[in-house]
């Protein structure tokens, strides 16, 4: 079943949804749209075509607090100071972001799963939003991702000529709309139909794209040593600052550091992202595993087009969504690699 | 900008010829026409670009591939040079290494400033005179270059260049600036300390700690950075508190205070658009105004402001405008 | 020294801003001091007397009156003492009670005479009277 | 963390004081064989030089929960080892002005040149720094919650 | 994990008052590392260095923390305990829990809570000591004497006698200082050039002491054991090897109206002149302000008589540069300027003189052969008043607030003098204390006072009133309670004395504390009193304090003691807390070089592993000379990676007492 509201009385519904949990939505602030939860007036922008951090910032959080040591003289106590926030609502998530969520999940909730994860994933109901204009950065047809229609959310929806359609998809996503009910009202056929009618603009927007057909086939488990003993990666490499721009805007890294931090009278162990591109990820006692930035950017795209999906039948650990080609200093990306380093088609493009 | 870019590329083939450099820094063309990465050409000088969008500034290469065997060839926009002199004063580049070209520039195109304005879908890009014309997914728009450049090239230092073993200078030079770089900062200091606190507390909140504004930064190019040294005590990769924010950047424009050059890179790759050049410049001016106009870069083995002092400099708590005046 | 002593002592101290404590007992102000045969307390005796809170003697003496203010005492004191301004408090103390005025107006007339400036007699008046 | 409020309800700010070990920490060992007194608030590092702070010290102490930070060195000139006070003086102009562009209340942080023979001065310094700190409050532009979580619990 | 044993002190009442040690060293014990806390009356004295030596023996500490007075005060005594034990002496740190704790504060329990902290961060600092052995540098063995006064050749002297070279710089032509011009000394009444000159001989005759009169000290660099001295030798137009010193050219000079600043002025000498009979070097020096050969080209009469052919009118300034082990400063003192003092009408009337100019005028090499005239009329004074404290003992901006010390004396001495060559005159002594601090010091005033019937008057003088030819002297007499009247022929006054002008300056040079009145701080009243707390630089005579003849000599000679001990030594343990660079992290840009003002920084290239297929690369990274490094850290902190720091002062040292600090 779908509903629709005027595009004019979202702020009412934000409000209503808001009443009873957190509701995080792509807001506006100095400039750059983040996900951040809503409050009266905050500029809420589903025109925007993705945000700086990705929805992954929601549900593993750049840092969060794991434990705290507390010492008394000679004495330690231990607390549990790890907050994983109560239930909460996310809405304007678009198709790769979503999707992003699964490729987490694998990793996070496969035996021994981590609570800290687990808990904030059942406590967040994900709406998602179709493309209404995607941009050249998008891929995420190459990765068989609909920008139309999001298969990753608690319930879908769509904005069309000042109607926004909302169509619950998983129980929680139910739930959700039975909240928001009153304000919203039934669709009928001609709502469907418009519905229809966006999905296909999105489609043949996807199908201009430069990068929709990006030809991923080599990355492939049998390729592994042919790929990494590639003598392109030097010349890939060789302008990469190392800095974490692209990890860390990027929706599916999920590589963290564990830190203690002294607070004065005790510890405070945290977790927070880390980068394959810092000098200092995995470091080990034995010492650093990748010395150079040719080694460690190669892991970048190996782990993401070759050992990920060797580990997850064949999922690849990128949505498309195009941030790394946007933000990275020295426009250095997956496309690239993968132009040049991806299966025979790309090269007639 | 296309008959500079065919002049360096005829003089760069000769340079090859003649062997007096076996490899150049240069733009290379990415996947659209605005993304150019940095890269080292061999003679053949394959995907070798220069056009509106080389706006990354290569002397830190410098730095490791004055190491490597052979000269390198590097082309330096007026407002790299001060860096490239900066980095020659540290011992960092070994100058007889390098062949420098001084290039000129007319001004550096923002990608970012061409989407706020609403352009998507960009297919193709193609400079016209003082228009950029973008044919997009969503129908072709034409945008007034001026409007759209970087933010360091409206308050642009010059187009002198002051390094280089030569120079390939344009017949036309435009000159793109329209505001003193001083400005905001004077804005802001002219705020009541509560309004600043705002004011930065909402711009550093939205830092992601990612490091680009300091792998990027010529002056910022230590072997090993006081916050990657947990041996120091002083190191933390996250921003887990807002002190850790203020603290990063804090000490980041203190390392480089009177050594940065203002070339603006580190707004250029912040994710966040956070206006960093604006802490840079705050310690410009107060240099300038407390101890004299010092412009890091101008020459090679300048002595820093920080490195020098005068017997009857301004007591601490003297700012530019209340009686800093010596 | 009784309570009384102590707050008058005190009271004379905050009006002259004085600290007589910080005298060294060098008596250059008595040596210098112009008026000091017409004086039955003399500069030095003064602020020793003011420390010791004897203030009823200075009350009723006839130094108060005698002294000339001519500062030469405060601008010569090596230790900053300013025994004038002390003598001046305790003058004060005395004027501001009730009708104590020293010269009253009506006694100004027999004390004209051609030798005496106009200038001395201004400045006794507003000296000697609230 | 120390508690920040003493048993009259009035706020305890928390100062470290960075002293060079020629004059300055001389200076408050002078105020001390002349029995002056300044509060108790007020601890003293003792350093080589007053060249020898780094600002990563200065905000190490704000996160760790300082309300305050003062820094005396020799008077211009006197300078144990000729030129050190001089770099300080630039540096700390500089940083102090950074801190109060960034908003943070300039008086939180303080330089005072303290010869070996102005004890005097170096307790009235103190005093007057700690009133003003009591003034401001407690640090709350520049503090590490990490670092005050515990004095919640 | 470090053992650390903390030890806190009573100091007698000192911190037992305002401290509660026990609790201190309760709350020590609680401390990560800390295996032994104790607390002591006198944790200095022998039983307590002995405490502590058995402590670490016992507990095999690694590290100990004395919670105690200064460590400017005993840091070098417990260090030497420790050392004794066998333990490095610098695992060693002392929390000021007296001057910065106990002293200050009232209230007990602050006062104890703060102990605790600074216990605390004296802990947390010496669990991140690392052992440190002092670097070496070489002693140059001799030894360089700024001032040729009495303080100066005394000290120089002994010096010398124990076998070092030593140089003399004296600002004058001759050496000697303010004693040449005293006529006698107290309390034995023997002439002061008895006593001076044959010193004065002594020291041009040592071999080992070399005198650079008509010089000064324009710069001086290094550290102990190796100061360089740059010496300005003042052109003096006269050949000091040819010069026989016997005095033609001074009785033909025709420029004769030039005050002569021997005689204080109260007589004239001529261009070219020798300052007194005995000057030591016996050479005449040109006055190139009042020469007329000088100043017009013309004369040139001393150049056509002088037997030896000495004179050089194109004699030029001298630059020489010497190196040093020990400085001694012996800068000597000056009366101050009696300008501003016009109620004695010092500046209206000649008879008004200083006790200074009265020593003139009763030496027999003064302007008056001897006798005392007055030097307005040139009559023998009948009545003299005496005014003690001019200047002295006041806090206003004229004078200085500290006592002079030598007038009560002296002025008991000329009163004494006068009173027997001159049995008729009436002497006055106006005082407000007479101060006799010393040995036969208070008989030889009673003596003045009760045999030579000179009259001391309990007051001060209010004015001075110059009256046809006579000195009206109005003053106050406390025990009779009455104004005195003197009609006196003359007046001397007791002038307060201040440090020669040119002590600060050379305090700069040196970087040796200096306090508001000029005089060179001492780096402890009792424990170090003729040392600068700058190493290697002493204090000799008046330039520390005010201070007599027979002190000036013993202080002189305590410094000579302190110099010959530092000489002794062929190496000098210098200090540890040096700077030291991590060159895996040194950038190589020279930012450490650039502030460091001793040049302790240079560079070398040296090949790194480096990850990679290269294996290896030549880097330029910064080396420094821990001979040259004093530590003052102004590296550490323009090294923006932190690869500087200095040992015993190390970043984490104070990261980690900032941290105990605020916890």
């Amino acid at each position: 079943m779908m509903y629709k509201i005027r595009t004019e009385r979202l702020p009412e519904l934000f409000a209503l949804a808001a009443a009873d949990k957190a509701l995080y939505l792509p807001v506006e602030q100095g400039g750059q749209v983040e996900f951040r939860p809503w409050s009266e007036g905050a500029a809420v922008r589903f025109d925007a075509l993705n945000t700086v951090r990705s929805a992954k910032d929601l549900f593993f959080p750049q840092t969060e607090n794991l434990v705290a040591f507390r010492t008394e003289g000679k004495k330690i106590s231990i607390i549990e100071n790890a907050d994983t926030g109560a239930p909460f609502g996310l809405m304007g998530v678009r198709s790769c972001d979503a999707k992003s969520f699964e490729i987490l999940d694998r990793v996070f909730l496969a035996e021994p799963a981590d609570t800290y994860y687990k808990a904030r994933r059942e406590n967040g109901t994900v709406v998602t939003l179709a493309c209404h204009e995607p941009e050249e950065t998008c891929f995420c047809a190459a990765l068989g991702i609909d920008a139309a229609e999001s298969a990753d959310g608690d319930a879908a929806s769509w904005i069309r000529d000042g109607w926004f359609y909302l169509k619950p998809v998983t129980a929680k996503g139910e739930a959700s709309v039975e909240t928001v009910r009153p304000l919203l009202t039934e669709c009928d056929g001609a709502d469907d139909a418009a519905v229809e009618a966006e999905k296909k603009d999105i489609g043949a927007v996807i199908g201009q794209l430069p990068f929709s057909k990006l030809d991923l086939s080599r990355f492939r488990g049998e390729n592994m040593l042919e790929i990494f003993n590639d003598p392109r990666w030097k010349e890939l490499s060789a302008a990469c600052l190392g800095c974490g721009t692209c990890t860390y805007v990027c929706p599916t890294c999920q590589c963290y550091d564990i830190k203690d931090f002294k607070t004065g009278d005790g510890i405070q162990r945290f977790r927070t992202w880390d980068s394959c591109m810092y000098s200092d990820f995995t470091k080990m006692s034995a010492g650093q595993p990748r010395l150079t930035q040719v080694e460690r950017f190669r892991q970048r795209f190996m782990h993401k087009l070759v050992y990920y999906p060797m580990n997850n039948d064949g999922l690849y650990s990128c949505v498309g969504c195009g941030r790394c080609l946007r933000k990275c200093p020295i426009s250095m990306n997956i496309v690239k690699v993968a132009k040049t380093l991806g299966g025979e088609q790309n090269d007639e493009q | 900008m296309q008959e500079i870019f065919g002049r360096i590329k005829k003089r760069a083939a000769e340079l090859f010829a003649d062997g007096t450099v076996t490899r150049m820094v240069g733009w290379q063309k990415g996947e659209s026409d605005y993304d150019k990465t940095p890269a080292v050409f061999g003679p053949d000088m394959k995907g070798f670009v220069y056009d509106g969008f080389c706006g990354a500034n290569l002397s830190k290469y410098l730095i490791n591939l004055s190491k490597v065997e052979g000269r390198t060839l590097v082309l330096l926009k007026p407002c790299d040079s001060y860096s490239f002199n900066q980095l020659l004063t540290e011992h960092r580049i070994d100058r007889d290494k390098v062949y420098a070209i001084g290039i000129d520039c007319n001004g550096k195109l923002d990608i970012n400033k061409i989407r706020a304005l609403g352009v998507k879908g960009i297919r193709s890009v193609a400079e016209e005179g003082d228009e950029v014309v973008l044919d997009t997914v969503y129908g072709s728009k034409r945008v007034k270059r001026s409007e759209v450049l970087l933010d360091r090239c409206y308050c642009c230092k010059g187009k002198d260049h002051v390094a280089g073993d030569e120079f390939i200078l344009a017949e036309k030079r435009v000159d793109t600036t329209t505001t003193d770089r001083f400005e905001l900062v004077k804005k802001l200091e002219a705020m009541t300390p509560d309004e600043r606190y705002e004011f930065w507390r909402g711009e550093l909140s939205r830092c992601i700690r990612c490091n680009a504004c300091r792998n990027v930064c010529p002056a910022c190019s230590c072997v090993k950075c006081v916050f990657d040294n947990p041996a120091l005590g002083t190191d933390s990769k996250a921003n887990s508190d807002t002190f850790e924010e203020n603290m990063f950047h804090i000490i980041r424009a203190f390392h480089v205070a009177g050594r940065c050059t203002d070339c603006g890179e580190c707004s250029r790759v912040c994710p966040q658009h956070i206006p960093l050049h604006l802490l840079n410049r705050k310690f410009i001016r107060d240099i300038d105004e407390l101890y004299g106009e010092y412009q890091a870069g101008a020459e090679v083995g300048q002595r820093g402001p920080l490195t020098d002092f005068a017997k009857n400099d301004a007591e601490p708590g003297a700012t530019p405008d209340k009686g800093g005046k010596k | 020294m009784s309570f009384e002593e102590k707050e008058m002592a005190e009271n004379i101290k905050r009006i002259s801003g004085v600290n007589p404590r910080k005298c060294m007992k060098c008596g250059k102000c008595s040596g210098t001091c112009p008026a000091y045969e017409e004086m039955d307390y003399h500069p030095h005796e003064f602020v020793a007397m003011v420390e010791k809170g004897r203030i009823d003697e200075l009350l009723a003496s006839k130094s108060i009156w005698t002294c000339l203010s001519c500062f030469a005492c405060v601008e010569r004191c090596p230790r900053s003492v300013e025994p004038a301004k002390l003598i001046e408090a305790v003058r004060l103390e005395v004027i501001r009670a009730q009708g104590a005025n020293h010269l009253k107006a009506v006694q100004i007339p027999e004390l004209l005479d051609e030798k005496l400036p106009q200038q001395a007699i201004v400045s006794a008046f507003r000296k000697y009277s609230k | 963390m120390q508690i920040k409020i003493d048993e009259n309800g009035n706020f305890k700010p928390t100062i470290v004081a960075f002293c060079c070990n020629w004059c300055s920490y001389a200076g408050a060992d002078l105020a001390g064989t002349s029995r002056l007194s300044y509060p108790a608030n007020v601890k003293i590092v003792r350093v080589p030089c007053s060249c020898r702070v780094n600002p990563l010290f200065i905000l190490r102490a704000f996160q760790r929960g300082a309300d305050g930070v003062i820094l005396c060195g020799c008077h211009p000139g006197d300078c144990h080892y000729t030129t050190g006070n001089y770099y300080t003086r630039r540096r700390m102009t500089l940083l102090f002005n950074m801190l109060d562009y960034l908003g943070i209340e300039r008086d939180r942080t303080r330089v005072e040149w303290v010869s070996a023979a102005e004890g005097a001065k170096m307790a009235r310094v103190m005093n007057e720094f700690v009133a003003r700190i009591c003034e401001l409050g407690e640090n709350k532009r520049l503090e590490d919650l990490r670092c005050k979580k515990s004095l919640e619990e | 994990m470090q053992r650390i044993g903390v030890f806190v002190c009573w100091c007698g009442t000192n911190i037992a008052a305002t401290v509660d040690v026990k609790a201190v060293a309760e709350a020590a014990r609680k401390e990560p590392g800390v295996v032994f806390a104790t607390d002591y009356q006198y944790m200095c004295s022998e039983a307590g260095q002995k405490l502590i030596r058995d402590a670490i023996a016992e507990h095999k500490l690694t590290g100990v923390v004395i919670c105690s007075c200064s460590p400017r005060m005993h840091e070098a005594t417990f260090r030497k305990t420790v050392e004794a034990a066998g333990l490095n002496p610098y695992m060693l740190e002392v929390a000021n829990i007296r001057e910065q704790c106990s002293w200050i504060h009232k209230d007990r329990t602050e006062a104890t809570e703060k102990a605790v902290v600074l216990a605390r961060t004296a802990i947390a600092k010496v669990s991140l000591n690392v052992p440190l052995t002092a670097g070496e540098s070489p002693v140059t063995k001799r030894a360089l004497v700024i001032g040729g006064g009495i303080a100066g050749i005394q000290s120089a002297l002994d010096i010398a006698d124990a076998g070092y070279e030593v140089d003399i710089v004296e600002k004058q032509p001759t050496i000697g200082g303010k004693m040449t011009q005293i006529d006698k000394t107290f309390p034995t009444l023997d002439c002061a050039a008895c006593i001076l000159t044959p010193k004065m001989v002594d020291a041009a005759q040592h071999e080992k002491i070399t005198i650079y009169s008509y010089s000064e000290v324009t710069e001086v660099t290094g550290f102990v054991g190796a100061f360089k001295a740059r010496i300005k030798r003042k052109a003096r137009f006269v050949d000091e090897t040819k010069c026989t010193g016997c005095g033609e050219c001074t009785s033909k000079c025709p420029s004769k109206k030039n005050k002569n600043e021997f005689n204080l002025g109260l007589d004239n000498r001529t261009a070219i002149y020798i300052p007194f009979a005995q000057a030591v070097p016996k050479v005449a020096v040109i006055d190139a302000e009042s020469c007329i050969k000088k100043k017009t080209g013309k004369c040139g009469l001393c150049q056509k008589i002088c037997g030896a052919g000495a004179i050089d009118y194109e004699q030029k300034d001298e630059y020489i540069e010497r190196e040093y082990g020990a400085i001694v400063v012996a800068t000597g003192y000056n009366p101050i300027d009696l300008a501003k003092y016009d109620e004695y009408a010092y500046s209206q009337s000649p008879d008004v003189v200083t006790s200074l100019e009265l020593e003139r005028l009763m030496n027999a090499a003064g302007p008056t052969k001897g006798t005392l005239l007055r030097p307005s009329d040139g009559t023998h004074p009948h009545t003299i008043v005496f005014i003690q404290c001019v200047g002295s003992r006041c806090d206003d901006a004229r004078g200085k607030p500290y006592c002079s010390k030598i007038c009560c004396m002296y002025t008991a001495k000329h009163a004494m003098l006068i009173r027997e060559k001159y049995p008729d005159t009436e002497v006055h002594v106006f005082y407000i204390d007479v101060r006799t601090p010393g040995k036969n010091f208070d008989e030889f005033y009673r003596r003045a006072v009760e045999q030579y019937g000179v009259d001391y008057i309990k007051g001060m003088v209010g004015k001075v009133v110059p009256h046809d030819g006579k000195l009206l002297v109005q003053g106050s007499d406390l025990i009779a309670n009455e104004q005195v009247r003197i009609e006196a022929d003359m007046v001397v006054l007791a002038a307060a004395i201040e440090p020669d002008k040119s002590a600060r300056s050379i305090a700069t040079m040196l970087t040796a504390s200096i306090d508001t009145n000029d005089f060179f701080t001492e780096a402890h009243p009792k424990l170090r009193p003729v040392e600068s707390p700058t190493a290697g630089v002493f204090l000799s005579g008046v330039c520390q304090g005010p201070k007599d003849i027979p002190e000036t000599v013993a202080q002189a000679s305590a410094c000579a003691a302190k110099v010959i001990g530092l000489l002794a030594k062929d190496k000098l343990k210098g200090n540890p807390c040096v700077a030291h660079v991590n060159e895996e992290m040194c950038n190589g840009c020279s930012t450490c070089e650039k502030v460091c003002p001793y040049g302790a920084i240079t560079y070398q290239d040296k090949e790194f592993r480096v990850p990679g297929p290269k294996r290896t690369e030549i880097r330029r990274v910064a080396s420094v000379n821990e001979a040259v490094c004093q530590g003052c850290g102004a590296c550490t902190v323009a090294c923006m990676s932190g690869a500087m720091d200095i040992k015993g002062f190390a970043n984490k040292q104070i990261f980690a007492e900032v941290d105990a600090i605020c916890r």
